[in-house]
């Protein structure tokens, strides 16, 4: 492996710029035995919270065409839990750790943000665009006001570790969220969480998720994806980190040209967990048959 | 993992059996366990997007047998696939049914509840268990692989809703009727059926084991999609019907929290 | 064929709900050639301006997973030229016919608006969700003041047409538009028009589309449709057509669980024109077989 | 329409060569056109969404003759098809060759550009003209059917980029030596090269006919996705490749607005 996808985002080191998404990949452990989780560049872990969270009821998730809705409603077992059980374990990989988390209130973002700023982990991604819970999540993620807040309350907070805050695509116009986030002080920005979406089963007539409607992800979303990064990538200086849709290498190069520095794969690890590898290894040879020093040489160089 | 198919067989208009040439995969499967498989001719599509858990049937030698219904695209396109394809699938997932010997054992099985349940009759008849199945479907149609069955119970009482094979009537009924002659009892299919067969054996005093289908999308218990609730002492606990399940604890399960259909 | 189709939609009876969607269909004599057109419930053509409209500079058009990317631009031969020569031609066919219009400015869109209105056409569309064109369009279909102003100008100037106004996805809360169209006289809503989406050739490192965005439809975006459509229904009276993804009759039957009176068929009419009149069959077959007297007893009836 | 498969052949790693048994096609279908393939295996699946544009290479009794490169999804798709499988797709769609009577003329094909010129040369050559084909790719694997070309031209002249077949250098420049020779000329290929061939006709005050790729979704004149600027007098007018094209008046293409790529 060369130095062609070694990535430095908010002043880490990233071995490969490939990341598995928040709710794609458990706490990483659950892939360890499926794949060789040491190759890829980090994990984002599913969101965390201050206490354990039970997620929706059932069911919650449903495939679609080409991508899939879920409504599993940030089930997890809580700051406390993760850095006492998860977390030990994850590290005996070789690999970055980026902890996704999320609050009810501002408070528990802040409460959550201050005890993960003291443990072992590599950076903050912090989720104010889960469309699948009632309170915080999205309310965060949908008006300007609220993004500003709780970045800049978090911001605060932190001494030891970036924040990343991720973005929902549910909006009218990202650019006003990621001037937002900027001006309060994140040191990036991920985009984009799942798009709102609804199924119903004509045969019940009822939805196909518990919670009526569910966050739409998967390679049918990626052209919105795209846009969306490659506006926030024209409108902040701060490092933004794609995701959405991405499948295979091409994807990987299809955002980096619109502005990401790095990428998460999300719904695709459940369609086949080599997939992540899989497109580490074809980034590589694309970037060697291509004489591409660095992935980072094509961020944000389409031409338009 | 991959394998060759070695089989794909026609049962009848909605069943098909599925037999996959894959050494590794036999090596590791247990009775009970499923595969999540990928049901896409070419990988470079994504409709059907996610690989779909099949339980597994049978295995023989170096090869597995799978047993499905087509139901939708990732069926449907399972259906056409043709002898020597390569496909793709998971290494085999999830909890097993508990392997007891000389015990007499009845076994419940729904519609195509039958496939972890093939496999399971033969297990325990290695095992020197008496083994009756109780197999109910809504028609004929639903009944399959009757004479391979026949061979590996003692005991095999069909029934159908309507009459066109067997009893009919619902496949609880004459299980209900002998269910003093059992040690233990193991159970797949439709939801209604297995919460009747749990309460039953509940009151009987029997342990019961139950096969849970739950829509999946990873199959190896990272999305949090496939919750399956169980009574824990006095609270409620969350098991993921991929790892944990898909067998469980009929006595535990908290039925009113199952999806239905 | 029974009555279970006949659908009464702002009191114009359409023999069944199935239109096909403006910019999918052209002026509906391009596929005149290929099936009996007569048989569809209406059509929706082309979006109509003031003037002829060129269209933006191509490539205008890319596929992408399970959907297409457009950006035509709204290339029309203007409102009189289509009065002329295209009408008289499709009004010797017995289908209903839907007029999608659109205007550079509120002048216009109330001028076009005009001249239809005393036009030999069944309904009109107006269009303020165009992505795909800088002035106008878009501009009216995210700022609900500007959508409530649009709607009420021409609605005060239509004598004899109802007016439907077609929404944008491409907002927070589709719920807030619905309102300002219902609160400034709208007869309906028809929902949704496009998603902002874009891809990026990796090989010559451009957008595909020179417009750089465009709209995404097809199958991809049916989830996001389906919520859409729900949610307007929920808070408004007026009758909702439902867009988006449709490509079968089980969609055709979803859309009417979460609340559309009608539906329009889009994309599918490329991936093969016989579709709508496919559904129109089946559709029918399968009310029919579920003894359900009419579509419209199921509009609305999801259970949550 | 539809049709079942004869063959699927495939001509070299680039090339295939499918055969269609469709009567009604045939007997619509003039030289010049193409025809919009479905290349999804089953109609129930999404992912390819539209149909493909492919030009008519051949058409012989009830049967028509595509010839394909694969580049993407819905090409490799279609390699993958079987004899006897059965296909869908449009009717003859576009415009067509000027079909002339014993005049001497030049068929410049680039890449698979040979598609509708394979038709072409053999059209003309039953109508009494003199056919010379030029034909050029960027090496020997993109130079496909020769023996049967030579059958139906009057003199084929090979060029590849690479000079692993034929003469080495651009398709164009053993046609320029030539130009006296013709009374017309039609060309099919890349963008670059039917610009250039367009320019050299002009200049030698040669009618000139070429056939234009461009995206296509509906494929029959309703998306205005595919248009081509032509010079009309004084002005530039929009055409759509589906309806007025593929076949246009190279002499009347606006270049500069042709997209590339
Ligand atoms: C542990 C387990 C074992 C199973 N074993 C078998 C078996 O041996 N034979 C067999 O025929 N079926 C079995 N099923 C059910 C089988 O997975 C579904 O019938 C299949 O996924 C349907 O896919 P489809 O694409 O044909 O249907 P579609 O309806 O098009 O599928 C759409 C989505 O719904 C999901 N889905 C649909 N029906 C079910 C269901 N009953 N259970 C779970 N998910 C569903 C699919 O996985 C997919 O994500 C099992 C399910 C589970 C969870
Ligand atoms: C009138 C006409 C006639 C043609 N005749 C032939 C022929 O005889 N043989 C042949 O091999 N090819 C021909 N082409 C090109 C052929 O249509 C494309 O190569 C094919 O659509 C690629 O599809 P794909 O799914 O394999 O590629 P992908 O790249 O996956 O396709 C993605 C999208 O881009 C479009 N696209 C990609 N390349 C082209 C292209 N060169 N031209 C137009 N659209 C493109 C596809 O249609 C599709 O919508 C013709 C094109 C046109 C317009
Ligand atoms: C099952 C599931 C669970 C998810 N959970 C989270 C989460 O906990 N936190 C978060 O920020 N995003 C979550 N996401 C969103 C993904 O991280 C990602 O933003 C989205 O799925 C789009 O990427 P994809 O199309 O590659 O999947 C979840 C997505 C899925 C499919
Ligand atoms: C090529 C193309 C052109 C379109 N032109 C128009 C238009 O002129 N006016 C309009 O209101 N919508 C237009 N639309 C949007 C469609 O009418 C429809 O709202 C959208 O495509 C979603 O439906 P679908 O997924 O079924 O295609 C266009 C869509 C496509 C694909
Ligand atoms: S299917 Fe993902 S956790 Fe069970
Ligand atoms: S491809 Fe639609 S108009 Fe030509």
């Amino acid at each position: 492996m060369s130095d062609r996808l070694k990535t430095t985002f908010c002043g880490i080191e990233f071995k490969n710029p490939i990341i598995t998404a928040s709710g794609t990949f458990g706490y990483g452990l659950e892939y360890a035995k499926h794949i060789d989780i040491s190759k890829l560049g980090g994990i984002s872990v599913k969101g965390i919270s201050l206490k354990e969270a039970p997620g929706n009821p059932m069911p919650r998730i449903m495939e679609t065409t080409s991508g899939m809705l879920n409504a599993i409603g940030l089930q997890n077992v809580g700051v406390e839990k993760f850095i006492e059980e998860k977390l030990p374990v994850l590290r005996k990989y070789d690999t970055k750790v980026i902890v996704n988390f999320w609050g009810k209130t501002l408070d528990e973002y802040v409460e959550v943000a201050k005890i993960l700023d003291e443990a072992d982990v590599d950076m903050l991604e912090m989720n104010i665009s889960c469309p699948n819970i009632k309170e915080g999540g999205i309310a965060f993620g949908t008006d300007p006001k609220m993004t500003f807040e709780v970045t800049s309350r978090v911001k605060k907070v932190l001494k030891n570790k970036p924040l990343m805050v991720k973005l929902s695509p549910n909006v009218t116009d990202i650019k006003v969220f990621a001037k937002a986030c900027e001006d309060a002080g994140a040191d990036a920005i991920s985009a984009i969480n799942t798009l709102l979406g609804m199924a119903v089963n004509i045969h019940t007539r009822k939805p196909y998720i518990s919670n009526v409607t569910g966050g739409l992800s998967g390679p049918a979303i990626k052209p919105v994806a795209v846009r969306m990064v490659h506006e926030t990538f024209k409108t902040v200086k701060i490092p933004v980190m794609g995701i959405g849709g991405i499948s295979n290498w091409q994807d990987i190069v299809e955002f980096a040209l619109v502005g990401a520095s790095a990428m998460q794969v999300g719904t695709v690890n459940f369609v086949d967990p080599q997939i992540p590898l899989k497109i580490i290894d074809e980034l590589e040879s694309y970037l060697t048959a291509n004489k591409i020093d660095n992935l980072s040489l094509l961020t944000g160089t389409v031409k338009i | 993992m991959e394998g060759k198919i070695v089989r794909n067989q026609k049962l009848n208009d909605k069943y098909y059996l599925l037999e996959i040439k894959c050494e590794e995969f036999v090596r590791e499967a247990k009775v009970g366990q499923f595969v999540m498989i990928n049901t896409r001719h070419q990988d470079y599509t994504s409709d059907p997007l996610l690989r779909r858990p099949l339980g597994v049937a049978d295995v023989n030698g170096d090869r597995f047998t799978l047993v499905y219904m087509v139901v939708g695209k990732g069926t449907m396109l399972l259906s056409e696939m043709k002898k020597d394809a390569v496909v793709s699938f998971s290494s085999p997932q999830g909890s097993t049914f508990s392997m007891v010997e000389k015990q007499r054992t009845a076994l419940l099985a729904g519609g195509i509840g039958i496939a972890p349940v093939y496999w399971l009759a033969k297990a325990l008849k290695d095992r020197g268990c008496v083994v009756d199945l109780y197999y109910g479907g809504r028609t004929v149609d639903d009944v399959v692989l009757l004479e391979e069955l026949k061979e590996n119970t003692d005991h095999l009482i069909v029934t159908t809703d309507d009459g066109s094979a067997g009893i009919k009537g619902l496949v609880v009924a004459p299980f209900e009727e002998n269910i003093a002659s059992y040690d233990i009892v193991y159970a797949c299919g439709p939801k209604g059926m297995l919460r009747a067969v749990s309460n039953i054996c509940v009151k009987h005093e029997l342990p019961v084991e139950v096969s849970l289908d739950e829509r999946m999308a990873c199959g190896l218990g990272a999305c949090l999609g496939c919750i399956i609730y169980l009574k824990e002492g006095d609270s409620v606990v969350q098991k993921r019907c991929c790892v944990e399940g898909p067998v469980f604890d009929g006595s535990k399960v908290v039925w009113d929290t199952v999806c239905q259909g």
